[in-house]
């Protein structure tokens, strides 16, 4: 056992933070040419990471950024499929073409075989939701069910879908945690197959999602609870610096405790991403059913132990806060994961 | 022991809802109970309407224009009006002005804030908290500073609700700096259009802009609009802060909440059922239900204790403590109900226009809602502090 | 709506508490003559109580004293029974008969249907398990299924069986709460015929005794969070008194809010016991499942705020711990009753 | 990052359980999974089996006889120990001890007593705690009065953990009652047999006698039982007490407790299922397992950061408390699961001889178990004092 980054993670980390520290507006370009979206995929891709530690260093870093880059959504998870699919992800790689994969429907929550958009003769008809960065994709990655029942795990295809098709229409807005996602509405829509049993390679790029969300939420609590230790340590109150009354410092040596916890799981969850799919998963689902309590505590605790300036939004806590908390709403809530560790431990 | 309701009060909780049914507006309704921001006509609607009826102060003195409910019909119409998601009555003039102008104010005072308060005509907010004095309430230090018939004030208040709405302001300055702490602060009635005051909106966590900063610079006060007596404010605060504490624990607004978690929980649908047949989720709203169910005896026991028109002791730290746990671990099971669809946040579409928000379970900004609602164990002394007032009090004696 | 004491229950109650006050030993016939059994049952059966508000200040009395009286099991439960038969309870209400309910068995863990044991021709053949009050009892009440699968509601009789039958054998042991139990087996055991169709009565009376027992545990966490209250305010550490260190002294304060809530969930359940079974079960399911959380966190803290005394058997919080924490498992624990809960809600 | 285990530390593990196989019988092993406690024999024989083998001391340089082996081999091995339920070496002489002996003593007293620990021919107990000094340890009041060769003790300890089969303790005694409270206290090696000492057993919550009172009247213990220099004591205190803790996080021992809590809830049968069926008290079950998956990562992380033989720092404290509070969690899931059945408590038949009590699951005293473990978040610096340990660390430079 060894938990030391290697010398070259050490060094994509090195690089990342320094480049995030400075970072705003459209950083796609310079994150390609720094390598980040090449570090998520192996070299038989074009890239040169795409293992669990591999995300993990490069999604903790994104995390603690105070900005928002969907590079799971529009980077990480079409990447996966396509490359599962054989195609090409050397524009992807490059930074030269973005893409997003509209999978979720709304009965669908947060399982992964409910599909009910159909489709026929490459053309795809039905109502997704939340699509993370569909907006500034140039290509969405459509799934569609070609034979069997709502929720069979067989019979669920990929398709590229043009942004511009026809019978495509899209409505985006901002999203809680910062980003835009957008519901997309297709009609007949014509569309390139990508994979016809699409399931087991949507699984795997999902679990490399899960382990990346919850890598990044890692960075962005390690950001909060570290901002809350400068806080107490700084604000006054009855003359005195808060962080020495024990209600609020001994509460911030408990999101201490749990954020070391999240870091575990974080590289438990890295160690076993190349895993047979139902060992990975099972350890994916203990690892997001931490994130997500540690998450709800971090983000509500963070803010209660501010005070105040905690609820504003001109304070970058807040914006931490709600990319910690609404982190659970993605590839599974606390629960749904508690349901599939149940369900794979049997 | 006798928990069921007397046929006067039985009597008294038809007659709200019949009011509410006929005076609520849906669409008003509608707003309140998918947490929307209302506008001041809304605000100023609602205000008239329960004016009209004679129920916009239920804990006030007959005399003065209250209705002088004793706690089980204050608690019947708070619960009521909650659950009808009837839009929540601007609390600065009615319930913390109010009281301190009937146990403190002059005649002249009485008379002419108190029917502006009911009729509208004044719209106040509250200059407690600065940016350095936050559960330190007392480390204050704007200054007001005699000059002739006026107060001169200089300084900065911070966390000042609708404040933008407000023409009226009631303030703790320090009038005497060299007293000690708690001493040399009074309590001053500041207008708001005076020349030197400037509102500058701070936008929270939720994206809403509900509370502000607000500026002094150089604003000259009438002496007349010193509350009691100079360098006695701190008095004022406190009764002002423990008076009007009757709905601190907002049963009403839980039971709403829980029945809006339902409404979504019935509707989200997991593998092919509504997820409130889930058994996590259906135990997580069990739990959350019993607690309420226990908090609304708690909170009847303990505000009947207190006498007629009269603020509950210590023990209100534990209703507004257990109270706002829980209104909070409802905002948090709304948010976890509407699972993905919690994540659409603001609403621009994609055309520049504003295209409204899926919202296919009818709930309005649950992530919103969930964050904006952090605000109940911090705003108006919060929990850590509750928890040293109630802490002080099992401790008395002991040193 | 009123949250007082009637005059007689007031007096009831201070009576009771000073009896207790000075009790040591076997106090079962003082008891009845102070009329305290007779406060268990109604008028029509001889007493002069029998309410919800009447059980509930007789247990939290009985709760606050530092000692075990098997109150509920060998006069509340018993007599209940009886009275539903019609049978006479004015010995039990003397207190000079004492009985025991062998209803228990391993199978039915919490569920109160689940009867195994076989009645032929009143003679009793069956496993009852952790049987209350058994060993001091002259006469044991015993559930047994006349016919019916072995959950079924119908056809579960009550016997009455001498405690020197043929075929009885009993053995017996302290219990973790105080007070002992037994088990109880029945081999072609002779009884007399109570009831043919007892689910109904059976229900009623543990409805009683699950008010009872909560009641009597408010008492029991009354004193043990008065106590710890007083120790934090005489025990000095560091040169003052450990209350005034906030990470005591607001645990403190979360107990004395939990234990109000409890107040208020044994009021709910004494307010109710005479509803409808679906109402009364309900609301008494909400009484128990508070009871166990809050039981569970008084006991633990209360000993923690203690440190190493309150893990002494000698000190009387470890007694009042035990009774608190172990007053779960009587009559359908923290989780069986949220189920419960949220079965009759439905 | 790696984590799986080298394929030496794979033939380690194999090596630890061939070794379990062979010398454990499961008589003993029963015993231990059941909570029951051992006699002076039965510790004594895993002792001496242990360093037959030479595996009595995991963190001792080789040159003292220990094993010297490194954070992931000590840390296989107590897992293994743990889950397959060896008795627990005690603690006083191996990890207490003789880290202070090895860091502190004299060659001679190395030489005299570390083999002596080794062999098992002293039984050591610890003489920190009094009445009065709990977790403010240093408030300790027994005195040691320099007589000619001797020192003369007068005073009380308390907790003393096994102390009626020890035959020596190890005592912080103040020497200079002129000194500030942590100046002024030696650290004295004392025959249990000498007169002037009592014992008295504490008879704890669980009807159990592990801890007593010692006290000692007029005890004469020879100078060179004094371990460094007199006055000293508080250094070579506080080095033992954050000295040994490679196993303070008890990963293994929660291991062991949550096949226990498994087995039971695959046995009792609610509605005429497993109980671990219930999908209630299957996510009790799962959500502690998650948490202790993370727990095992989070241990070795820190133990290994610490160099090899050496404690980890103020992290230590999130050990202790992260892991007793799974301990516990778990302890209370054994007494959850086995329901009804966790009443049966003291043995002791009708008819005046010991029957066994009814234990249908198998699963020993559960409910002593739970209440004996509530002593792991107290004893050992309770869980409060390393919260506030590690606040002080983490606040360092704020004041």
């Amino acid at each position: 056992m060894n938990f030391e980054l290697t010398e070259e993670r050490q060094m994509l980390q090195d690089t990342l933070r320094r480049f995030l520290s400075g970072a705003t507006g459209d950083v796609w370009h310079d994150l390609a040419e720094l390598g980040v979206i090449g570090a998520l995929f192996g070299e038989d891709a074009g890239g040169f990471g795409g293992t669990g530690f591999d995300l993990a260093v490069v999604f903790e870093e994104l995390g603690r950024a105070d900005l928002v880059l969907p590079l799971i959504d529009a980077a990480l998870i079409p990447g996966r499929l396509m490359v599962a699919a054989g195609a090409d992800v050397a524009p992807l790689i490059a930074g030269t073409e973005r893409f997003a994969f509209a999978h979720s429907e709304l009965g669908a929550r947060y399982d992964l075989n409910w599909v009910e958009t159909r489709a026929k003769d490459n053309r795809l008809t039905g109502e997704k939701t939340t699509v993370f960065a569909a907006e500034d994709a140039d290509t969405l990655l459509v799934s569609a069910r070609l034979s069997g029942a709502v929720d069979d795990q067989q019979g669920i295809g990929v398709w590229q879908v043009a942004k511009d098709a026809p019978g495509l229409t899209m409505r985006s807005y901002e999203l809680a945690q910062g980003g835009r996602g957008a519901e997309v509405s297709l009609n007949d829509t014509p569309g390139t197959p990508l994979m016809t049993q699409a399931y087991d390679a949507i699984a795997d790029a999902m679990a490399a999602a899960t382990l990346s969300q919850c890598a990044e939420t890692l960075g962005a609590m390690d950001v909060a609870v570290e901002m809350t230790r400068d806080y107490l340590g700084t604000r006054r109150q009855f003359g005195r610096p808060i962080g020495t009354f024990q209600a609020l410092s001994h509460r911030l040596v408990d999101l201490m405790m749990e954020l070391e916890q999240v870091r575990s799981a974080v590289i438990l969850g890295a160690g076993h991403l190349e895993n047979p799919p139902a060992e990975r998963d099972r350890i994916l689902s203990a690892t997001k059913n931490i994130m997500g309590r540690v998450g709800r505590l971090v983000a509500e605790d963070t803010i209660q132990l501010h005070g105040g300036i905690g609820m504003t939004h001109e304070y970058a806590l807040s914006r931490y806060a709600k990319r910690i908390a609404m982190a659970d709403h993605r590839f599974g809530d606390t629960d749904h994961h508690l349901e599939q560790f149940i369900a794979l431990s049997r | 022991m006798d928990l069921s309701l007397s046929a006067d009060d039985k009597a008294f909780r038809a007659e709200v809802r019949a009011f509410l049914d006929e005076n609520l507006p849906a669409e008003l309704a509608d707003k309140v109970r998918r947490s929307q921001s209302l506008s001041k006509q809304e605000h100023d609607f609602w205000h008239t309407k329960l004016n009209d009826r004679g129920w916009l102060a239920p804990n006030w003195p007959k005399k003065f224009g209250g209705a002088e409910w004793d706690a089980v019909q204050r608690n019947i119409f708070e619960d009521e009006c909650a659950l009808a998601y009837a839009p929540r009555i601007v609390p600065f003039g009615l319930s913390m002005l109010g009281p301190v102008l009937q146990k403190f104010g002059s005649e002249a005072q009485q008379n002419y804030w108190l029917p502006r308060i009911l009729s509208g005509e004044d719209w106040w907010c509250q200059g407690y908290s600065e940016p350095g004095a936050g559960s330190d309430l007392a480390a204050l230090k704007t200054r007001a500073v005699r000059d002739g018939d006026h107060y001169v004030v200089n300084g900065q208040k911070t966390w000042t609700t609708l404040g933008q709405h407000a023409n009226m302001i009631f303030c703790l300055v320090r009038t005497d700096p060299t007293a000690k702490k708690q001493e040399g602060i009074s309590f001053l009635l500041i207008n708001m259009n005076s020349p030197g005051i400037e509102v500058r909106p701070i936008t929270l966590i939720d994206g809403g802009a509900e509370v502000n900063e607000v500026w002094f610079t150089d604003v000259r006060v009438p002496v007349e609009n010193l509350v009691g007596e100079e360098n006695k404010g701190w008095t004022y605060a406190k009764f002002l802060l423990t008076h009007e504490r009757t709905n601190i624990a907002g049963v009403g607004f839980s039971r709403a909440g829980l029945a809006m978690v339902k409404r979504i929980a019935g509707r989200a649908q997991a593998r092919g059922r509504p997820l409130l047949d889930n058994p996590h989720f259906a135990a997580r709203v069990a739990q959350v239900e019993i607690d309420l169910m226990a908090m609304a005896v708690t909170n009847l026991r303990i505000v009947s204790k207190a006498a007629k028109g009269q603020a509950p002791g210590a023990e209100s730290s534990l209703l507004k403590i257990k109270g706002t746990q829980i209104r909070q671990e409802i905002t948090d099971l709304a948010r976890r109900a509407a699972g993905p669809q919690a994540m659409p946040f603001a609403s621009e579409g994609l055309d520049g226009t504003n295209t409204p928000l899926p919202d296919p379970y009818d709930a309005g900004g649950v992530a919103a809602s969930y964050f904006n609602n952090r605000k109940l164990s911090i705003f108006g002394g919060s929990n850590e502090i509750q928890r040293e007032i109630y802490a002080k009090h099992l401790m008395k004696g002991a040193s």
